[in-house]
Order: C-alpha cells, then structure tokens, then sequence
C-alpha cells in the first residue's frame, strides 16, 4: 500500500520526526480555512505516485483566494490514473539545505538499502546516474537495524558530517517504518535543513508490504479507503485479483503471473494490445473466473478476452466448465479464445467448442485468434 | 542424474496435516518420493498419511534423519518455519507459500547466512522436480519425463507449460527447479545454473526469467564464461509496463537493469539463445 | 533496580502480560478498601528480596477485618533489612498448574537465558539441583530475540506443548523487559494457569540494570522513590557511592571492588567484623571520602575505619591530605587506620602521622591495626 | 616478551579528546607507546596530543593502518564504539569505560563473533601494560617493570598493589592484563592464561580473581592440564556476604559455583597455589 504524502507524514511524525505543520483539505473551502490558520501554503495533490509537481498538482498560496482557487484545480484532477482525492496545505519551510535520505528493498541484495546524499531534491534520479559516489549506502543488518557507528560513517560518507547527531538520531527513527509498519520504501526527498537549523521532512513517501497488511490492519482502516485509482484496479483488489490496467482492448487472464506476462508479450507480438494483466492464481474455479471476466467487462474500450490457463493439478474439463459457467452467469458476448493445456485439455477444449468458444492449443496462436477476433470486431 | 533432489533425498513435510501441505505429499509419495516424516505442533506421536508426526523440525530430523524439508505452511508462519527448518539442520529447504511479507524474507536471508549448508528454494515457487525420482512442492509429475535437461524458472506455470513441451517432444529433463518470483527469495537464477553446470547429467538447460532484478544478469554472465550446456532463454514480461512506482529510491539503485531487454541482451552475449515465446524453446533446443 | 512485586507486574500488565486484580494498600484502611472491591485477596509484603513468604510477609485474607489486620502487621515490618513500606493486596487465583518461567543474564555464558519448567511455584531451586532436566533452557540470540520456532521447541521441551500458542505469545512479551526496559531478571514464578485454562502472573520479579537507568528515567521516577531499603545504603545511594551494609563494627573503605573485598578479607581473618563495603572508585577526592566517612560515622555500632586505597594515578600526598581533610570535617574521633601504596606513599604517610592519623605500611598490617584499636576502645 | 600488545602495536584512542582519554593518551604516549591516531566525531583532520584526529575509527585504521584501540568514551556509547573498532578491523580493543549497561555488552559479545580476529579487553578495566614497551589503559607505568611474571587480575586496584609489590621484589611483569570486574567481558581469564601459557616470555604467573562467575574454574580447568608456568592465585571477596539476591533464575543457574571456596578448590587441584593475602604472593612466587 502506497500512502499517499500527508498519510506517510503523520507515521513519521508518530515516529518522532519532524514535519511542517500542515492540513488536509476536502474541498476549496478547507483549503482557504487552512491559509487562514498557516498562512501562505503550497497545496499539493495527494496521489500515491510520483511526479504530480510536473502534472500540475502542487501549487503556492499567498492567500486565501489563491488557496481555494488552487484546491479547485487540483481536488479531482487526473494524475497518472488516479483521481486526486484532496490536497494537503502545508507551511512553506525556510529552506537552507535539501538532504535525500531514503530506505528501500535492493532485491538484487535481497537487503533494506540506506541512501543519504547532500544533493537532496527533484534531481536525485539525476545525481545517482551521473555522480553515484554523491549518495552514501549502508545495507542495515535486518536484525540489529543500522548501528550509530554505521550510520556515523554514512552521514561523514555523505559530506554531512556537520548534521551527524541529528541525522544518526532521524534515521533511526525513520529505520523504525521498517521492522514496525512493514515499510518497502521509507523515503524523505527532500529532508530539509531550515535556516534555523532544523532537520523537517519536507516530503515523505512510504509503502507497505500488501503481504504484510495483515499486521498493520490499523493503517490499512486508518488510511486505505482514501486512495482512488482506477476504478477497475480498486474493483479487482475488492475482489482479491493481482490485476494491473494497461491501455489497450484486449483482456488477459492467465493463471501465474510469469504465465500471464508472457500471455501480454504474445498479444503484443500479434498485434493486439492488451487491456490489462490479470492473474488468477493456481486453479481455475469457475467463482475467479468469473470475478475476473467482469472486472475486465467493466472497462468499454475491452473487445474481446482472452484467457489462457495451465492445468497443472486442475485438469482441463473442469477449467474449460468454469470459464463457460462464468462467461454465461455474465452473459457475456465478446469474443472469447480460451487456450488452456495441461491434464485433460483435450476434454476441455471439446467442451469449449461445444459452448461456441474459440480453444487455443498454443499461446501464440490463441493470441493471433483473438487478435483477429477483435479487429474483426472492429471492422 | 539430477542436482539438489533424487530418489534417496528423505524429505520432512512442515505443515503435512493442513490441506495444502497433506494434498500434496500423497502427490510426493506417488512418484516415490522418500517422505520420512512431517512436522505439526502438538501433533507429534501421531502418524498422518502412513508417516510419522512431530511437534518441531528438530525433533522430526532428530528421529528420521531427513535432510529436506518441503514448506506449505500459511504464510504469517512461513519465515519461521524456515529458519526452524536451517536450525534443525535440513540442507534443502523448499518454501511454497505465496504471499510472505518481504521484510520476513530480508531476516530470514540473513538468518541462512549463519547455516550455510542450508540451500532455500523460494519461497512463492513450485518447487523442485526430478523426474522419475522425487520432487518437493506441486510441480505435477505427470507433465515430466526423466532426461537431461535442466530447466530454471522465475514462474510456476510457465515452467509447467515449458515442461510439458519438452515432455511431448521427448526432451526429459534431469530436474526442474522453480526458484519463485519474489524480490527476496532463496537460490538465485545464477546458484541453480551452476547446480546444472556442475551436473554431469544435464546437457541442455532452459532459464525462464521474468522482468525485475539481475538475477538473469548474474547468470548469465556466469554461462559467459564458456559451458559445455546448450542453453535457451527466455524472458517474459518484455512488453509490460513500467510499474506505477512512486520515490526515487528504487530507480537509484536499479538503473536500467532488470529490463527484458538487458536480460537478453545479457543471454544473448553469453551465448545463449534467446525464444520469443516459449513455444520456440523446444525447436531451439534441437 | 529490583521492582516491587506491584510494580513489577504493572510493567508486564504494559507488556500485554495477564495479571491478576490486585490493588496497592499503604495503610490498613485501603488494604480494607481492597478486600470490599476484590473479595478475598492475598495480602502480600513488597520488597525487593525473596523468602518474604517464609517471613510472614504474605497473609490470605477473607474478611475486611482479615485484610485490616494483616495489612496492619505487615506493613513496617522488617524482611531482610527492607522495612516494608505498602502490601499489595491480590485476589485469588483458581489455580490448575504452575509454571517457573525465567529470563536472566548468565554471565558465563555472557548471555541472557530463558527458563522454563513445568514445576513452577517455591521449589524451583530444589528442581534445579534434582532434576534439571525439568528445566528447559534457551539462549535467544540477542539482536533477533527469542524465535517462534525456538520457544515452540523450548515449550514442548519442558513438557508443555498443550499450551505452546498461548506460552509462545506470552514468553516474546515478557522478553520485551529485556531490551526495553534493560531487565537482567524477568521472572514469572509461579506463572499459573487457571482451572477456565487462562495463563496469568502470579508473581513477578523485574530487576533493570542500574548502570542504564538513564535509558528509563520514567521507570526510576514512578518507582524510584518507593523501595525503603536500608538507611545507609540509602544514604550512601543520595551520595553516588558504591555501598553495601554489613552487621561488625569496622568501617571499610577501599577504591577499586577488589581491593575493597580483598580489605574485608583481611579485616575478617584479623579477627575483626566488616561494618560495610564500600568502594569509592579510582582518586580519592576529599570530597568523596567525606562522603564515605559520614555514611559510615550514621552508624551508631560503627568503633573505628580502616581506609585503604592504592594511589595509581592519585599522588599518596593528596590522598593523604584528602583524608585529613574529610576527618576534620566530620569530626571524627573514632580510630582510624589508613593503609595507602602508590606513587607518594611516604610522604603520605609522614601526613598522616603528623595529624595523628595511624598509616598502615600492608593491608594486612593495617587490618591488624584497626582491629586492635577497635577491640581497645571496647576495653 | 609479552601478550596481546608490545611496542610495535599501532594504537588508536577513541574518544581522544575528551578529558580522559586525552590525559591517558599522554601517559601511554609518555612511556612510548606507539599511538598512531584518535577519533572524535566531527574533529576529523584536526591533530591533538601529536596525532591525528579523525571522524570515525574506519577513518582511522584506513589512514594510519591502526591494529589496537583504547576506548575512552563516555558508558552509553562505549558499546558502540567497541563494534565501531571491530567493524574497522580493530584486533585488540581495550574499553576502559565503566558503567556499560549489561544488555549492551550482550549485545557487543553476539556481534563480536563476526569478527572473531577482534580481542576485547574489558569494559570496565584497567586495560593492560607490557611494562618497558606499551601500554592501553590506565595502569601506571611507574609501578610495573619488565621481566617474566605474566598477571592477570579481575580488580584494578588490587591489580597495581601485586604490581608494586612484584616490582619492589624485583619480580618484572612479561604482561599485566586487567580483564575487568563486569559480569559480561571480553577476554576472560582462561584467554589471558592461555595466551600466557604460550608465550615463551612468561615463566610465571599471578591470577587476582574475586567471588562471582566460573571464569577462575575454567583458568583453572586450563591450568590443570599441565603447564611450565609457575602460578600463584589470589581470590577476593571469600569473605563477602552473598549479595540480596532475588528471583530464582540467577540461583537455578549458577548453583555452588562462584564462591571463592570453589575458585581456590579448582586452582589448588590444577597444581596453583593459593595466597590468603595479596601480600603473600611475592614469597609464594619465588
């Protein structure tokens, strides 16, 4: 789960670390409320992604009136799929410094990675392609987490050695989102050092592990229902689907996501364009087929699906009679290749004809049959 | 011959009284598996599916002398079971459970690095399969044919589609393993390439690699270095998008690697042939 | 610290540990109060030492008249030179089993050990030295703690693998003492299960590391001022000195434990009796032997002290005039016995002699001296 | 000759500029030992004492090539500091500071044995001298001379006492290590003795334990194998009450063990002989 700016601030700050005082706001009137009580303000768009300052999604209030107009443009606006939900006024900050500091997973390690570097801000991307010795690394030992000693030599490493103390003291406590909230990036770009001298998170980007919602049901209550983005990935996820929207016509349901991936490269290579990745896991009952089938049916610019399951302990016959029970329950008429091998697929494919629904032996020409299915469809 | 598994490979079930993990060691002892025990706490003294139950790893090792352990318990048990499994001194540990928090997944690793006899396969994976002989996990035995390809996969069901293939062209393999496709898992890509290298038994070899990570990288340069296998690979995901990903973190530490096409660029350096659809690895293989 | 009983478990309530109702009488008007709130309650005598049952320290109350006048025995009697200050009045459990449970620092193995047995209650040092297999150990790791996997092994080792969920979940609370609260003792003895199958504290034992309590300036604060212990030591504590009451008539002061041990050795093979130790570290300040001084001059049993200090890089010239100085000060005119070595000895003893104060050239010579001027005084 | 330290050691102090280490670095420089640099965080590249500061002892050891460290930081952050030394590639660390929480040095003793070439002495202790080469510590130079008597001792200042009175004999000292009192440490008696034993330097030996623990049952388990030193042991405390105890788990653990009666039984039968008073053990040497 991705929280979104003002979520992951108020787990910073139950960590111990400083934020900038600021206010959610639902509307236009909130957000001038929130100038009346912080004075000017920049109002930025909540969304789980990155970028928004680019799309448009944050922008400086020097009163009220601008304020309000700012929360106009932005509540509700598109960015990268999702709608923005509200925006968060936020104090501006005395800016002296900007520090980058991050923790993330280096799957090639199969470790938590801690990036600091002196050259905090938007250019980050920028600084680490062309001066990668600018961001100092320590790999934590999972159990003991950073040691002070460790995260002494990373902040003199990053030049930053004017700062140690109260830097070795906020990445423990941001090191906390790890073992605590399950956290796979716990990111503070930038971490600003005020003319004042203080250390404040002057963004915040936190992500929890799904896998592990189950131990931090309390975030998921607190924060889980404010995030929108697409309506279609927010009906699969209600209805426990792995399920990614693309931008093409052709629905994907495959059973294994290494299945399915290939499923989207074959549709590609025939000239379709999917419309989706859908996974449905091991099995085929006809209750997941059929979840699947109307989410994908839900999205009008879909033309025809196609399916495409490996039977490995479910046999064939059984899959072929889920895919036909679940494709009548939804009364559905779009084209639909249905390619499945494994135990029985014979049987299975027998039975899909007899049901009007076009088998597939292999993937690849299952996926130039719906191709031409849809453009047929088309024409 | 085979690596990691064969007939006398004696294999503890962790979680053999749940549904998953009974269901699937009847289908481990039908193709003649050794399965010597499984472990259940207070269960032990009891006898399930005609061998005996243990309340620990430890004491089912204790008592049967297994040397592998196939997990299939639920997920918020998973990470445990698997250092319970190193502790007891199992040197092949296969975890099936999907769904394993990450953070679980990064102590464990390090817990391992303490007994480093134990090999973890996965977790999230199908397991490992040598045909005709043993298999720990759910890879179906009826898709096999014992042979002399060694075959290597991120993904559960490609792996079964490209088994099957290989099985109806009459191309056996020696053993099958499916590493899993989490971003922190056991034997990588790489570890099970050298398994098969070393394996006077294998002569061909299949990597299915998936978008994300260097593993594929890692491994490839390792068949750089010359090896007597011919090999094929393949890549899925070559044409998905860019995860919706938010912060920088990630894109400093990645780079450009991890795309489909650094992997087959990287195989393809390596002198491995690369399919574009895992239709045209049995004719490639030839 | 060695924690009340009282407080002891408000700390395992915290850590999510069941404790029975109980509620704190420092009179016996709320000892009353309790037994019409709680009905029949264990009237039990806090104090930071063991064996307070045997010294009538704990009484069953099943009247309010009862829980009157066992409150008002108990309280202001002495157990083991603790003069209790408030009994903590418990109500009673329906015991089916009791279980010792344990954590504590083994300094041979330079670690933290976790006991368990299932023949918990008073004679768990009697099983130790019978049969020690009934108790089942385990040496958690310190950076990781105690595994699942390894207390499901420990709980079924001791025999107790019907109750291994709940005594898995309750052992990682009570574990929680160690790191967080810097415990070198988190005892649980007995640990009861009730006859309706709930595992809950009967008793408990919390000692935190003295050297770290700047880590939990809470705990000191809540409970700090509660414990009455023996006057001097009290005294000596206020002052920053390392003290321990003895029951002779000869004071002892030494810097260095060693050489403070090693003084009442001497002391005791001369035929005399130590009054304390009490070690007042490396230097001998004036200051800091007048503070010994006079802790040890409140003791009205106290005939004569014997001082020795070696001079490693403290000059025997100073330490003799800081010496003088502390006498003087405090008036004392009891013997006193200096035995210093060190850089400088000689012109400290010329010191010494000159204010009248008898040097010793050894310890043991010293020992002998102070003996005889106490046994003198006597005659 | 000598144990653990001689005048070729390249010595840091960590903590060099505080008012302890700073005073001590002067007294170790003044009798020649050689100290190569220090560390203060944040007063890297300045000098102090002669010898260069740095931030951090990696720094440190990188820039001067340091092999020994003395610790001269205040107790709540001498625990980080020793794994600071050991993670630098520190060999001999020597911790002065006393007042370590407990559950700290548990912690150290657990992550020390990643780096098992690191030799802790201490916390809590006088450190130790090779008298006429180097010292780390505090042990004043002026009361210790070299010769062939190795000393090993729990107390600091019963330490110095059998010093001085080993030097007025004429008895010089191979190495005088203070192991330190604290109830979780470094080097133990039985190190120092082994190394002792080893070392062709030392002839004789002097052991000051005190009351608590079993590390003077185990020297003496070592001693009892047979050894060419000749040894004398000291036990402090046999008159001592036992402590105010509470609980039983320290009592489960430790049963009879630790009492001086113990100690002097163990270095009576390992062939040591036994000093009732320090004063005693010169004759008893020689």
């Amino acid at each position: 789960m991705k929280l979104l700016e003002y979520q992951a601030k108020e787990v910073l700050a139950s960590l111990g670390i400083a934020i900038p005082p600021g206010v959610v706001a639902r509307n236009p009137a909130e957000a001038a409320a929130a100038f009346a009580r912080l004075g000017p303000v920049a109002v930025k768009a909540q969304v789980p992604v990155g970028g928004r300052g680019k799309a448009g999604g944050i922008k400086l209030a020097s009163s009220e009136a601008e304020a309000r107009r700012a929360a106009e443009q932005i509540i509700g606006m598109d960015i990268k799929g999702f709608k923005v939900p509200l925006v968060y006024c936020e104090a501006a900050l005395d800016i002296a410094r900007e520090i980058y500091l991050g923790f993330t997973v280096d799957r090639d390690a199969r470790a938590n990675i801690l990036m600091l570097s002196a050259k905090g801000g938007m250019e980050i991307e920028q600084v680490a392609e062309e001066s990668p010795a600018a961001i100092a690394r320590l790999y934590p030992n999972p159990w003991r987490g950073p040691l002070d000693f460790e995260l002494t030599q990373l902040v003199f490493d990053a030049g930053l050695g004017d700062l140690s103390r109260p830097l070795v003291s906020l990445i423990k406590k941001l090191y906390r989102a790890i073992p605590d909230y399950d956290a796979l990036t716990a990111e503070i770009n930038p971490l600003v050092v005020t003319k004042r001298g203080e250390v404040i998170a002057g963004d915040a980007k936190l992500e929890i592990d799904d896998n592990a919602m189950w131990r931090h049901k309390d975030l998921e209550e607190k924060y889980g229902a404010v995030i929108e983005g697409d309506p279609y990935e927010v009906e699969a996820k209600k209805r426990g689907l792995t399920y990614v929207s693309l931008d093409g016509d052709i629905g994907i349901i495959g059973n294994g996501a290494g299945l399915c991936m290939g499923t989207l490269d074959l549709v590609q290579r025939a000239g379709g364009r999917p419309a989706n990745f859908c996974d449905i896991g091991g099995g085929a009952k006809a209750e997941v087929v059929e979840n699947a089938l109307a989410v994908i049916l839900m999205n009008p610019k879909v033309k025809g699906v196609l399916i495409n399951v490996f039977g490995g302990i479910t046999r064939g016959d059984e899959v072929a009679k889920g895919v036909v029970t679940a494709r009548d329950n939804l009364k559905m008429t779009l084209p639909l290749v249905v390619r499945m091998s494994g135990t029985r697929e014979e049987e299975g494919r027998e039975i899909l004809k007899r049901n009007g629904i076009e088998p597939g032996v292999s993937g690849w020409e299952a996926a130039k049959k719906i191709v031409e299915l849809t453009r047929a469809g088309v024409t | 011959m085979s690596i990691l598994l064969d007939s006398s490979t004696m294999v503890i079930v962790q979680g053999i009284t749940g549904r998953e993990g009974g269901f699937h060691t009847e289908q481990m002892q039908s193709m003649g598996t050794k399965v010597v025990g499984g472990t259940s706490p207070g269960k032990g003294g009891t006898t399930h599916l005609g061998v005996p139950v243990f309340d620990t790893a430890a004491d089912a090792v204790r008592a049967t002398g297994a040397n592998a352990s196939g997990i299939f318990v639920p997920a918020p048990f998973a990470a445990d079971a698997i250092m319970e499994a190193a502790a007891a001194g199992i040197t092949l540990i296969v975890c099936i459970t999907e769904g394993i928090p990450i953070q679980d997944m990064i102590r464990v690793k390090e817990f391992l690095r303490g007994y480093p006899q134990a090999r973890l396969v996965g977790a999230n994976c199908p397991g490992l399969i040598t045909p005709g002989q043993a298999k720990i996990g759910i890879i179906p035995q009826r898709i096999t044919s014992p042979g002399a390809v060694g075959l290597v996969s991120r993904s559960g069901t490609l792996t079964y589609e490209v088994a099957s293939a290989l099985s109806a062209a009459g191309l056996g393999q020696s053993t099958i393993v499916g590493i899993g496709g989490d971003p922190v898992l056991g034997l990588t890509f790489r570890d099970v390439v050298e398994l098969f290298v070393q394996d006077p038994g294998t002569t061909n070899l299949v990597l299915i690699g998936e978008i994300g990570g260097s593993d594929e990288e890692h491994a490839a340069e390792l068949l750089a270095r010359g090896s007597r296998l011919k090999a094929v690979a393949f890549i899925s995901g070559r044409t998905a998008p860019e995860g919706k990903r938010m912060g920088h973190a990630g894109a400093i530490i990645s780079g450009n690697r991890g795309t489909a096409k650094s992997k087959e660029e990287a195989f393809r350096k390596a002198g491995v042939a690369v399919a574009e659809t895992t239709d045209d690895i049995v004719g490639m293989l030839r």
